[in-house]
């Protein structure tokens, strides 16, 4: 464990004294005709924090599959220093070769078996196969050392599959530092935790580098890169456009690198309400044993204002949506939407309302990867007669809104033909986005609805969804974000262990007490 | 009605369903092998006829009892390794491949023996394995003529349920193996090899399933008939789902098929005459089929069966 | 016409030569290619729906014989032949010939099946004999019809015991069904298929045999057969076509003893008691001599258990 | 080490000339047992392309032959475009030619313009029941559909098996297991005087072109598309997943059953136990090799029918046994699958070093 049981450097060296772990050189990656890493050149010392920036598709998680064997570059090498601290070359195309130079990675989607516990994912591959046990012993005492050390706390014992994302994050990161690393790479790390979690993250991480542990950090939160990250590099369209001390800079002029424009400001005309669209009273989702349930939820969200729920993801959210999506019925209690009882699970029933409804999963739940972006558009209004004669697509029509629907929303994609899972992310949303806005939807659930996007795709989605309130919807906004609870909702409730909160008025809170209640102190005691 | 019963407590019957389901337990451990590190082996039905051949051949042609059996073995890690490399590096449907397989297999045992006995009139049989002797347990009431009945072979197949069961629970590869029919992302990252891993497992799983067909032509009976797996390999597919993917599993669900298959030819020489025979061979599906869907909300996938895997692609 | 040797003669058959059916044509056959009396080219294992294809295509190439079994595709074959009058066609079949090239035969060897029976039913100790078949077909069930009538005549408290295993390759099955049977009390069983008669050498049992002989390969298990010879029927189809004088005609006659066609497997007196072998004798005789009828009986058997 | 890119778009030489390399590589194998058992190499090849499509005999054959698979290529086809792993084609083939008998063979006295479309309903209506039979179990309890269909294969055979030995043997068959034949008024035309050719094959042409249709450009097509490649999105999205998937069920299981309709009305004219030497099997690799698209399923359903009777007939004319027939299919079906393999992929060699 030659990183973390290095003697404890309270007084550092300055930056460049360090030692040279690692080092690319003109490391250039290609995907047919899409230059997606561009010659480019990175030094990393000992015990240094960098953060890699760039907006959605700008070559950050490529090159970081580079260094760690996933990807083989076509040009350009990487070395990276060995035991004695000289650099060697570091064969490409081969996680082994990494594992074994002691680059670890966190995966931005997760990379674990959920058939396995946390402690069988940590020490898969470790042992020689050939090995009839794995002296499971030494390696408990050794997991339980580093958790002890870091602070990151999970339960190996139960499958990972039943494991909260947060748990899970913190297994990715012990599977990694228990190879002994030098280099650590975290790919969005903190786009699936509380901030309460990613705090935490932020904490170990420092620790780790205090020991000498190289760290690139890469996430689309600007805050975090600021207060955790002594250098940030940016990369745009593939290539290296900025490597500067962190000093100095602030999320403006990192957001303008990131994107090469100005990013405008949100803005937020103060709210006109309108009649309810959303009314709970005593609503119950879910079997009390689940994890993820409702209990007894009053909420009233009338049109023309944004009520903000934030928690821990697994207290309720997900009950909440479903039910509001249609797809769980309310066990107990009554639950208007839009003028409606809805007592069914019936997703169609909620669009025929009026409901407009953005997924937390674009993946799973709001796209079909395989069907292009004009029939991804158009899924949840098939028998429209806009769409369908007679039971036949009209395929042109549909072809032809799909069109304008990219125009309008900025949707960078080859054509509304294309498959729509060649699309970025954010891309990705802005075709659900269109799809939910179109039928100006007089209630919109927006659930975790700049997940992974970056800076500019993150504002241009803020902005739609404020223009829709201005329309006059009233919009339900789950998020983990506080930032972005903070910046769009009129009201905020929060939601933990599957009671929700009274709705309170944003501009008499702060993130501390949000966060306390998220802890699940009530609102008396946050206060 | 109590005859219908009074079968069960005969040690005959008992022999027999061991017997009837000693190479259904070669079959399913070798299915749920492959199908653990997320291949779907249809080329099970064809595995098993070129297992019996080549196992029969091997000893009509002098070599030792054990060496057919390993012969056997070899034949269908042989098959295993096409299946294996055409459907996880190259990532063809896994479906159709082992269709493709089953055909290849059965074509080439079938072209195989005729090209060897173009002229036989009864095929030509081998001293099969003879009946345990066992010294000690002979004399046990009940459990001494069921064990008596069985063979060495069938001891085998017993041993590689707990082989198998003792590598997937307890042993590093077992461990990696488990991993990459549940997410090979994991594997890779973890510095394994996600392609030796899978086509690893399909070559042993389908060596067990050769080993089933072998026991039909090595213990079973003595010579190789042409149609005699009979469809044995398809059920091997099904008990697979049955067994959870569970070595102990496995066999029991294929002593309870073995159970089945036993007590109709028992029940059908009582009744037989009043109820069509069909009737009683549809019983062993039937009752699996019944089995499924009771059981099917517990049944936990592997993951990522049957979805391809390509390094470096998302 | 008449045709020189020697005469083209293809064979079709539905499934592998091993089969113990097929197996007594191709045996035939061979005998006269080895003869130089004919070419001989088969293809086995072919389906049902390709049958028509197959025949069509040795009648194209000019085979002048074309042997094979139609029981599945009865009308189809005729077409065929209608279609080919250069060729003649000896084929397996429930129905009767068609004019003017289509001949049929059928194993006919309920008369030593019967025989086969007597010493059966003689021989069981416990009076219960087991029969295992293939599938119930006529071809199967007029021969087990007969062996049961054969026990029953000398015997008339035995009793029977069918299983059918719905394949016709499957030793292993085959085998199961026989010790099912054994475990019942049968120590007689009637082997239609392989398989059964290594069950009841195992249980140390006796088997009766059926088609082809197996006694060699089971002494002492297996105390009678009754057997199949396509010889006569084969070599009088070839003679009919070397003399130009084959017509539609129904050759089943040929596998009766009579001709040849059937024949009890000669019976080992330190086997089989030499009064039972003399009774059988006896009743043999008298079937060769027309003084007794064994009954034609495709219905399918049942236990009488 | 290799990798596998996917092609942005394939040049249609490149298809071409895949294609035709797939072929070749498929008889440089076949070439190794025929020489093993002694046969002329070259002229068996030629044979083999004689036998398949050398005469007009040979092609109608061939086409004969393709027509039960085209049905069940289809059947797999849109049941594997909405992931409903139907491996259950041979049975409801089975229930097909089943219902071709009991309504055809008598029990109606209609003219032929109505009892030909009776039976061919009452045929896929029967199809169609027994696939809706595993789709029930798996959208109500999550049953395994590929284990419940392969399992009905053997049920249904031997349910067939017992009815032609019991209530539907026909008498007149003198104790032959098989059914009474279909009326003439259920038989299907046949296309060609004195070939075997029948009206199965232009049904099964319509049908894939109907099958096109339906699923490229209507409203249900899309919705079979949206749940077979992403259910979860699917009910999402408001989609009738359980509808859904009970249409394709019914559409497959129902061409299933019109290929053994087709069998029976259009060629053998009655039912056997052995009808099918496999043709739902057959119908995965029909359906795969065709990319799973409706039209694609033709020229796949001719070229594995070719295949075999080219081989077959060639095993014949060269004297060498006629497994060999389905030894060559196996290996053109391998090649093929890997022919296509470079059609949609670049292989790119990769360097293991960057030193
Ligand atoms: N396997 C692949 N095949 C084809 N193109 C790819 C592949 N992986 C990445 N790309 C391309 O490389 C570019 C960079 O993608 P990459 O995933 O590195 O972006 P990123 O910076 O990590 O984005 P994000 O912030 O969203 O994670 C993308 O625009 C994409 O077009
Ligand atoms: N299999 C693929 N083939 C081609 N291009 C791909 C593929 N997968 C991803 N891409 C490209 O990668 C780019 C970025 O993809 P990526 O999934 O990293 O986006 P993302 O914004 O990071 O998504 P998310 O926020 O969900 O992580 C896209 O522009 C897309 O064109
Ligand atoms: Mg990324
Ligand atoms: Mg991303």
């Amino acid at each position: 464990m030659i990183a973390l049981t290095a003697p404890d450097q309270p007084d550092r060296p300055p930056h460049e004294t360090r030692p040279l772990v690692l080092s690319l050189s003109g490391i250039t990656k290609r995907f047919g005709s899409l230059v997606a890493n561009d010659a480019i050149d990175l030094d990393v010392r000992a015990g240094e924090i960098v953060a890699l920036l760039g907006e959605n598709g700008a070559g950050k998680t490529t090159l970081m599959s580079i260094l760690f064997g996933h990807y083989v570059a076509d040009e350009g090498t990487v070395h990276i220093a060995d035991a004695a601290g000289q650099l060697a070359p570091l064969p490409g195309g081969s996680a082994e070769a990494a594992l074994r130079a002691g680059i670890g990675m966190v995966h931005q989607h997760f990379a674990l078996a959920e058939n396995l516990t946390g402690f069988e994912n940590i020490v898969l591959g470790t042992v020689p196969l050939w090995r009839l046990g794995f002296g499971k012993a030494t390696a408990r005492a050794k997991v339980a050392r580093l958790m002890k050390e870091t602070g990151l706390e999970a339960d190996l014992g139960v499958p990972v599959g039943r494991l909260s994302v947060g748990e899970q994050q913190r297994i990715e990161i012990l599977k990694a530092l228990y190879r002994d690393v030098r280099v650590l790479i975290l790919d969005e790390p903190t786009a699936v935790l509380t901030p309460q979690e990613a705090d935490g993250l932020a904490e170990t991480v420092k620790a780790l580098s205090k020991k000498g542990l190289a760290v690139i950090f890469i996430s689309h939160k600007l805050h975090e890169v600021l207060a955790l990250c002594e250098r940030v590099v940016v990369l745009r369209g593939g290539a290296k456009v900025a490597d500067r001390p962190t000093a100095g800079a602030d999320r403006a002029t990192l957001a303008e690198l990131m994107v090469g424009r100005e990013i405008p400001p949100r803005e937020r005309a103060p709210a006109t309400l309108g009649a309810p669209v959303l009314r709970l009273a005593g609503v119950d989702v879910g079997a009390p044993g689940e994890r993820d349930r409702l209990e007894g939820a009053d909420l009233e969200l009338r049109g023309g204002e944004i009520i903000g729920i934030a928690g821990v993801s697994g207290n309720g959210q997900g009950a909440l949506a479903a039910l509001v999506a249609g797809l769980k019925a309310p066990r107990n209690g009554s639950c208007e939407i839009v003028g409606h009882a809805a007592t069914r699970a019936d997703p169609s029933a909620r669009i025929g309302a009026g409901v407009g409804r953005i997924p937390e999963d674009r993946h799973r739940d709001g796209t079909i990867g395989a069907l292009s972006v004009a029939e991804n558009y158009v899924l949840e209004t098939l028998a429209a007669s806009e769409n369908q004669r007679h039971g036949l697509l009209r395929r042109s029509a549909i072809r032809a809104r799909a069109a304008q629907a990219i125009r309008d929303y900025d949707i960078r994609c080859p054509g509304p033909e294309a498959p729509i899972r060649a699309l970025s992310g954010g891309n990705m949303q802005k075709v659900v986005l269109a799809r939910v806005l179109e039928r100006a939807p007089r209630l919109i659930l927006a659930h975790q609805p700049t997940r992974g996007l970056d800076i500019g795709a993150t504002t241009d989605v803020h902005r739609r969804l404020l223009a829709a309130r201005g329309r006059g919807a009233g919009i339900l906004l789950i998020s983990e974000d506080l930032d972005e609870l903070f910046a769009l909702s009129d009201r905020i409730a929060v939601i933990h262990a599957g009671h929700l909160s009274p709705a309170m008025d944003a501009a008499g809170l702060d993130t501390r007490t949000v966060g306390l209640m998220m802890a699940g102190h009530s609102a008396e005691e946050a206060a | 009605m109590w005859a219908a019963l009074e079968i069960l407590s005969q040690a005959n019957f008992w022999a027999a369903t061991i017997r009837i389901a000693t190479p259904l337990i070669f079959g399913v451990l070798g299915a749920l092998l492959c199908e653990r590190a997320g291949v779907l082996n249809l080329g099970i039905e064809g595995i098993f006829v070129a297992g019996a051949m080549s196992g029969w051949l091997a000893v009509y042609l002098g070599l030792p009892l054990w060496g057919g059996v390993l012969v056997a073995a070899l034949v269908g890690a042989l098959f295993g390794l096409i299946h294996g490399v055409l459907t996880v590096p190259l990532g063809l449907s896994q479906h159709v491949t082992g269709i493709g397989v089953t055909l290849l297999a059965t074509s080439i045992a079938y072209f195989g023996y005729r090209v060897a006995f173009p002229n036989v009139g009864t095929p030509p049989r081998i001293d099969a394995f003879p009946p345990l002797d066992l010294p000690l347990l002979r004399d046990v009431p009940f459990l001494g003529p069921i064990l008596g009945q069985q063979t060495a072979f069938t001891l085998l197949a017993f041993a590689c349920v707990i082989v198998l069961a003792l590598v997937l629970a307890r042993t590093p590869l077992g461990l990696a193996l488990r991993a990459v029919g549940d997410n090979p992302e994991a594997v890779e990252a973890q510095g394994l090899s996600v392609v030796g891993l899978r086509i690893g497992a399909v070559m042993a799983g389908s060596a067990l399933m050769a080993l089933g067909g072998a026991f039909l032509t090595l213990s079973a009976f003595n010579a190789f008939y042409f149609g005699m797996i009979n469809g044995r390999g398809w059920v091997c597919i099904a008990l697979t789902v049955f067994a959870s993917w569970r070595p102990g599993k496995a066999l029991l669900g294929a002593l309870l098929f073995g159970a089945l298959d036993a007590y109709q030819l028992r029940l059908q020489t009582i009744t037989g005459g009043a109820v069509p025979s069909q009737i009683f061979l549809m019983l062993p599906y039937l009752f699996s089929i019944a089995a499924l869907v009771l059981l099917a909300r517990r049944a936990d996938y592997p993951r990522a069966l049957m979805k391809p895997y390509f390094k470096g692609q998302r | 016409a008449a045709k020189a040797k020697p005469i083209k003669v293809a064979a079709i058959y539905t499934v592998p030569v091993e089969q113990q059916w097929v197996s007594r044509i191709h045996k035939a056959l061979k005998a006269a290619e080895a003869r130089g009396d004919i070419t001989y080219k088969f293809s086995e294992n072919v389906a049902n729906t390709d049958y028509e294809r197959v025949m069509r295509q040795y009648s194209q190439e000019g085979a002048d014989l074309v042997v094979g079994e139609i029981f599945a595709v009865e009308r189809p074959a005729r077409k065929v032949a209608a279609d080919y009058p250069n060729t003649v066609y000896l084929m397996g079949s429930s129905f009767g010939p068609t004019k003017p090239n289509l001949s049929v035969f059928d194993n006919f060897i309920h008369e030593p099946s019967f025989l086969t029976g007597m010493v059966a039913g003689k021989m069981t100790k416990s009076n219960i004999i087991g029969l295992v078949g293939g599938y119930a077909i006529p071809e199967v069930n007029r021969l087990m019809q007969a062996f049961m009538e054969g026990a029953v005549s000398v015997n008339p408290n035995v009793k029977f015991l069918v299983t059918f295993i719905n394949s016709w390759y499957d030793p292993p099955k085959a085998k199961e069904a026989a010790f099912a049977q054994i475990d019942k009390g049968a120590d007689i069983l009637y082997a239609e298929r392989f398989g059964v008669s290594d069950a009841a050498k195992e249980r140390g049992v006796k088997a009766i045999g059926n088609v082809i002989d197996t006694s060699a390969q089971y002494p002492g298990t297996v105390i009678a057969s009754a057997l199949w010879q396509m010889e006569p029927t084969i070599d009088r189809a070839i003679k009919a076509v070397m003399d130009g004088t084959f017509t539609a005609e129904d050759y089943g006659p040929f596998s009766y003893m009579a001709h040849g066609g059937a024949s009890l497997a000669p019976l080992d007196p330190k086997v089989v008691p030499p009064e039972v072998i003399e009774l059988v004798l006896v009743r043999e005789k008298e079937i060769k001599d027309g003084m007794f009828r064994v009954n034609v009986n495709d219905a399918e058997p049942k236990p009488t258990m | 080490m290799i990798r596998f890119v996917p092609r942005e778009r394939t040049p249609v030489w490149l298809t071409l000339a895949v294609s035709v390399g797939a072929g070749l590589v498929a008889l440089l194998l076949t070439a190794i047992p025929l020489a093993l058992s002694g046969a002329p190499v070259l002229q068996a090849f030629w044979l083999m392309v004689e036998g398949a499509a050398g005469s007009g005999f040979a092609f109608a054959e061939t086409l004969t032959r393709a027509t039960p698979l085209i049905f069940t290529g289809l059947a797999v086809a849109v049941a594997f475009r909405a992931k409903l792993w139907n491996i259950g084609a041979e049975g409801q083939l089975y229930a097909g030619a089943l219902a071709t008998v009991a309504l055809g063979a008598g029990m109606l006295e209609l003219p032929p313009a109505l009892l030909v479309p009776v039976v061919l309903v009452g045929a896929a209506v029967a199809g169609a029941a027994l696939l809706l039979v595993p789709v029930f179990f798996k959208m109500r309890f999550g049953a395994d559909e590929v284990v419940v269909t392969l399992l009905l294969n053997f049920v249904v055979l031997l349910f067939v098996q017992m009815m032609l030995e019991g209530p539907m043997k026909d008498e007149m068959a003198l104790g032959w297991p098989q059914s009474a034949p279909v009326l003439d008024e259920a038989t299907l035309p046949k296309l060609v005087p004195g070939l075997r050719l029948h009206g199965g094959l232009v049904l099964a042409v319509v049908c894939a072109i109907g099958l096109h249709v339906l699923i490229t450009r209507t409203v249900w097509g899309f919705r079979i598309r949206a749940v077979g490649e992403n259910a979860r999105a699917a009910r999402y999205a408001g989609l009738p997943v359980g509808k859904a998937m009970a249409l394709v069920g019914l559409l497959s299981g129902g061409l299933a059953g019109l290929a053994g309709a087709s069998e029976v009305a259009g060629l053998k004219g009655y039912l056997t136990a052995d009808l099918s030497p496999g043709f739902g099997y057959a119908g995965i690799v029909v359906a795969t090799l065709a990319n799973l698209s409706p039209l694609g399923v033709i020229p796949a359903a001719v070229f594995i029918a070719a295949v075999f009777v080219g081989a077959d007939s060639m095993s014949r004319a060269i004297g060498v046994s006629n497994y060999l027939a389905d030894l060559v299919v196996a290996l053109s079906l391998l090649c093929v699958m890997v022919g296509g393999l470079l059609i949609r992929f670049r292989i790119v060699r990769v360097r293991r070093e960057t030193a």
